[in-house]
């Protein structure tokens, strides 16, 4: 079984979706020659040809809404927006069109794409090249919103997305692109949209992350595990539609949760969570609910962008509070 | 210094405001034949125009935006375009819409604030009316991208009104259109007015036309109240599209006689001495004046053809109010191919509160 | 002492506001000789002329643009976007630029503008006329969001965000524009923009909303107090920054919160304020905390939308299940 | 049909690859005092490109954009801009930055990841570098706006790539500019390529030039490796601005001789036959000739010029490392005039789990 970074699962599950389904087109800028400033398409132009993989102009409103008239006409356009900083020209198209057309055409018309873009800091990128801004699709009615933290998870959530009958939109962590290797075959499985996955159990703490911040989660956890704290760890890889019911379980089980995110914390998706929690499992908490989370400021430049994103020590401070305040 | 690029943009019309050819009209189109047709769906288009204000005043219909006097865009556009071509309109190409066989009924229906209204039966590919100015031209090229990649001699007909060309979504469009030769028309019913903002405000661009030079196609102008010089000359552009020579932009030259919408009142800002002219080049007038010159179109034959018009815009009203309404919890039914279990508890949660308001 | 309406309101601070300060301008689509679609700006052209109020082309994302560019140089923008569904092409603008232009140039350069749009269901309004977005600009550092409730807020808030130093997203919530008038004189003071206010007092549960679902929140608030349940009414006129404290004292006095907006539910600016309260309140708690909100659905045309926004019914049964589950 | 609008668009060059002069220069910048100091300007520009590479290499500056090849663009428009003029450049415009009097050290700042790089000391009233393509366009609208508010006679410069010439945003912003005749002057830094794109997979249009013209106002293309063309054409265009005649284009003919940044590698996706030609039109060298032919120039004062401007860089790197770290926790304080008491708290609680950290 070969191993795959993040990006590679997900160059592989491009190839994949392209290879079982002649529909699904790849564009964006500087997806075809370029493979992609990532190389995320690395090779795919050769693979399939100028018909399916291609550059657009410097555009993010046309590419969005490009993706929206190849979906209605029956392709399944996988858009690349370059950086996230940049998907913000694409919000007229995806709250106004994309997200819509099914409901507005009452089914008539669908649109079946996935806007897909790394996102998240950590890579001492330049100005604009390092948010999360995540949140603002998860408000978005008719949308889903995947955000994969492991290659595997890539792998089989990018194809499920490509899969979908409805508009998906896709953030890829960039910090954690190479980071770590995962074993898994090519074998086309896809992984279910609306399902939070339990990546370590424990009964002291529920911790709740997602994309890049799972890593530091991870390591928070695995030292809590040393001081003998023992936690539940869920990955939200579907913001959209969330999966509520692993949460309530688990924190059901632990009485207490801390959410994670690099965000800013105002209105970032972790307050849904929490505000999901403080309804329908407010009787099994026994401590208040924690977020470590960006800083409401912006997202410094490279040299201070270590002390915005949240670390193993402030999750673990966090945690510890929690235990400690009942 | 040298010259590296130089460009033209001209203007054709053919039917004078009198009814007089200003010159010999295209073969497919001086038939009498077709030209009585094309007549018909302007007196129809307008017939369903007076019927929707009637209806908004009679509280019967929402909020409603008028085509009153661009009749001979929509049906000259109608009539060059295919069946299975796919339109884009704006929201006010409703003449349009009725000639690519949108039922009166559906359009009221949309108008009238139920969503069904954009689920019509007859053009199943067409887009629904664009209520975000010239959002819908990122979505042509969409379209016409999938024709070209599919091989498919199908064109994409994009039409949106002279404030949508300050939209940097329609530059986007037009630039990737003409950079990959797709085959979409782009055509603008410039009618002089976007809301309050006279064509003036809009741009400092002699004609709306040559929009299409920066993203490197040609532009052509015509009188929009020409419905003969409309259908040539959109009519030319789609079959240059069809040909996979790419798309092209034409300006329809024409004038909303009417307010913006039922909401609106233009005698604020709009002076009737510039509107009074325009009456004076009614797109519907000038073909009646051709046809009783060179057709012998009869008083009977024009007493006849409004009431055919008016009995089916009258069924089409009934229609549409006997339509039963949609029950509240469809608004959740159309939102995803399977409604995820989280929003599905809402529309439970909806049902549960109406019936609880029900009873008390 | 006069009385005004909420859109009167606006209109008289635009007006006092462009008398005191002449680097305060005025621009949008139709604001001009139109006076806006719901004529906020009515009689303002004819007042101060072409080059302090005019129209722009049918352009948002310059609409937005521009007035960074001549905030920078010292003017003090007033732009209006017509109806918030429009807002969207803005947010790049707003996000990448507006927001930040200060942290980014340490200072050097500030962009003192107010973004002003009407928003919200409830007046029988065409398609993309009715959206109630308001938490994505919650969720970006840098701004300011306010949201008045009445005539006399309206026109206190409007004041203070115009001659505030920095970026102000004002929205208007047009379904109460002629609803009531209220009393006050145009006397030029301004409200505080992070501030929550009091709006009704009482032990049983808080009751917390903003905008045009005040009107309903309050209705309900009568109601149950005729029942025997009284609540203490905050309103929400600035979500940022959000005023925390106020909510805090008044859950710790209730022990029970009922959040109202008519924004979609998931992530809509109620989970923020849940969350912190989760947090920082969770031991003064009774009850679940409940959100009464819109639907996860598209906003439904005309027909059906009153089905979509909260109603009196649906708040009084909330804040019934509070009481009742303690 | 009749012609209702035509447009021509005009290449302007001086000075030839070899030096030779093509025509006649222009008065103003015939005279060897300007050009000598554009030929410094420009090799400075270079010896600062050389410099922030070498810095990126040795890991002390972060992802740089090189302007290798564009320097005559950057410091011809720099020549011809009044110090009260504002400008709003594209992340690639070092030269001109330079010539603006941006410090050489801010700008490694800004590229070192340090936000103080754009609260430069100059040109007060400039705008810090746009990383996102095209967004300045509409700010230079409104600083132009400003002006004209203001009945100032200064000018907004706004300079960007042909990847931006795509962009909605440029076209919204030249638009507007061309209605209301603002005192703002566009430029095209035409190097070929956007990113891994280039300039014939970005637009249809001929030139880049006839953007303008959707626009309503002029567009113009120079040699964009001739500073003499470049400070000639804009040069015009400015005061053409100033006077209140309204906004131009000008698309400067140049190419990116460099990676699209230190972390991109442009082998992947362009030719080296396609670069060399382009090294045989050099900015820096046809000038050197042309001054060696016509004034005089020396080996010895070539030497010295090189060595000046090596120093002054050195100097500046030097000043740039030698740059104390901003503290953490002054990523709040610039957010906004006053930090609201919610964020304050924030601040506090960086700075403990800082001191935590520092603890164990
Ligand atoms: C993007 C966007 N901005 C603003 C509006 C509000 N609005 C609706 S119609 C209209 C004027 C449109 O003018 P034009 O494009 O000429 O079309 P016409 O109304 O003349 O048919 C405006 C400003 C909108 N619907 N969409
Ligand atoms: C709006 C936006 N989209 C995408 C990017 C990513 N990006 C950075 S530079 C660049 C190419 C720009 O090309 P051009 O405008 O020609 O400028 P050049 O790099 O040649 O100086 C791209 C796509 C960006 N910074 N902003
Ligand atoms: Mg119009
Ligand atoms: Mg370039």
């Amino acid at each position: 079984m070969a191993e795959h970074s993040l990006l590679e699962a997900v160059n592989l599950a491009l190839k994949r979706a392209m290879r079982e389904d002649d529909r699904v087109i790849l564009f964006g800028e500087d997806v075809g020659v370029g493979g992609g400033v990532f190389r995320a398409t690395q090779g795919l132009l050769q693979s399939f040809g100028p018909t399916r993989v291609f550059d657009t102009p410097l555009a993010e409103t046309l590419i969005a809404g490009m993706a929206v008239g190849l979906a209605v006409q029956g392709f399944r356009p996988v858009a690349e927006i370059q950086f996230m900083g940049f998907i913000y020209s694409t919000l007229d198209q995806v709250i106004n069109h994309a997200s819509r057309l099914r409901n507005r055409t009452r089914g008539r018309l669908t649109c079946p794409m996935v806007l897909r873009a790394p996102y998240g800091g950590g890579i001492h990128a330049p100005e604009h090249h390092s948010e999360s801004t995540e949140s603002l699709f998860a408000h978005i009615p008719g949308l889903r919103v995947v955000i994969p933290s492991s290659p595997k998870m890539a792998y089989g959530l990018l194809l499920s997305a490509i899969r979908d009958p409805d508009p998906v939109v896709f953030l890829e962590p960039k910090r954690i692109y190479r980071a770590a290797k995962e074993a898994f075959d090519d074998d086309g499985e896809g992984a279910p949209l609306d399902r939070c996955l339990m990546r370590r159990e424990g009964g002291d703490c529920t911790l709740v992350s997602w994309g890049a911040s799972m890593k530091e989660t991870l390591v928070a956890a695995e030292e809590l595990a040393g001081q003998g704290i023992s936690t539940d760890v869920i990955d939200v890889c579907t913001l959209k539609p969330l999966d509520t019911k692993t949460i309530l379980d688990s924190v059901a089980r632990t009485g207490r949760l801390v959410i994670v995110h690099e965000a800013a914390r105002t209105a970032g998706f972790g307050a849904e969570i929490a505000a999901g929690v403080a309804d329908a499992g407010l009787y099994h908490l026994r401590a208040p609910i924690v977020r470590v989370t960006g800083y409401d400021t912006v997202m410094p430049l490279a040299r201070l962008e270590r002390h915005y994103m949240p670390d193993a020590a402030r999750i673990r401070a966090a945690v510890e509070r929690c235990i400690a305040s009942d | 210094m040298s010259t590296v690029a130089s460009f033209e943009i001209h203007h054709t019309a053919y039917l004078g405001p009198d009814g007089k050819p200003l010159m010999a009209l295209p073969n497919a189109l001086a038939d009498p034949q077709t030209l009585r047709a094309l007549y018909r769906d302007m007196v129809l288009a307008r017939a369903f125009d007076a019927k929707a204000i009637a209806l908004h005043r009679s509280g019967r219909l929402g909020t409603y935006a008028s085509l009153l006097g661009q009749e001979a865009v929509g049906v000259g556009i109608g009539h060059v375009m295919q069946t299975d071509d796919v339109l884009l309109p704006s929201f006010r190409e409703h003449a349009l819409q009725l000639k690519r066989g949108v039922r009166p009924e559906e359009i009221y229906l949309y108008w009238g604030g139920d969503e069904r209204g954009s689920a019509f039966s007859g053009p199943k590919e067409d887009f629904p009316v664009s209520a975000t100015v010239g959002g819908h031209a990122p979505h042509a090229a969409g379209v016409a991208l999938a024709f070209k990649l599919r091989d498919e001699r199908r064109v994409a007909v994009c039409v949106f009104g002279d404030g949508a060309t300050s939209k940097g979504d329609v530059y986007e469009a037009m630039n990737v259109a003409g950079l990959w030769k797709l085959p979409v028309v782009f055509v603008v019913t410039n009618n002089q007015w976007a809301l309050s903002t006279p064509r003036a405000e809009q741009t400092g661009a002699a004609t709306l036309a040559q929009k299409s030079i920066a993203a490197g196609f040609e532009g052509e102008q015509v009188d929009g109240n020409d419905v003969v010089a409309v259908a040539k000359v959109v009519g030319d552009a789609v079959a240059h599209a069809r040909a996979g020579k790419g798309p092209r932009l034409v300006e329809c030259l024409t004038y909303r006689l009417s307010d913006h919408t039922t909401v609106d009142d233009a005698s604020r800002y709009r002076d009737e001495a510039e509107v009074k002219p325009w009456w004076e080049k009614d797109p519907i007038v000038r073909v009646r004046l051709y046809l009783t010159a060179t057709a012998g179109w009869t008083d009977e034959q024009e007493k006849a053809l409004l009431e055919e018009c008016n009995a089916l815009i009258e069924q089409a009203a009934d229609a549409y109010l006997a339509t039963p309404p949609q029950p509240p919890e469809t608004m959740f039914d159309h939102l995803y191919a399977e409604l995820p279990v989280e929003i599905a508890a809402q529309r439970e949660a909806m049902l549960a509160s109406i019936r609880n308001q029900g009873d008390g």
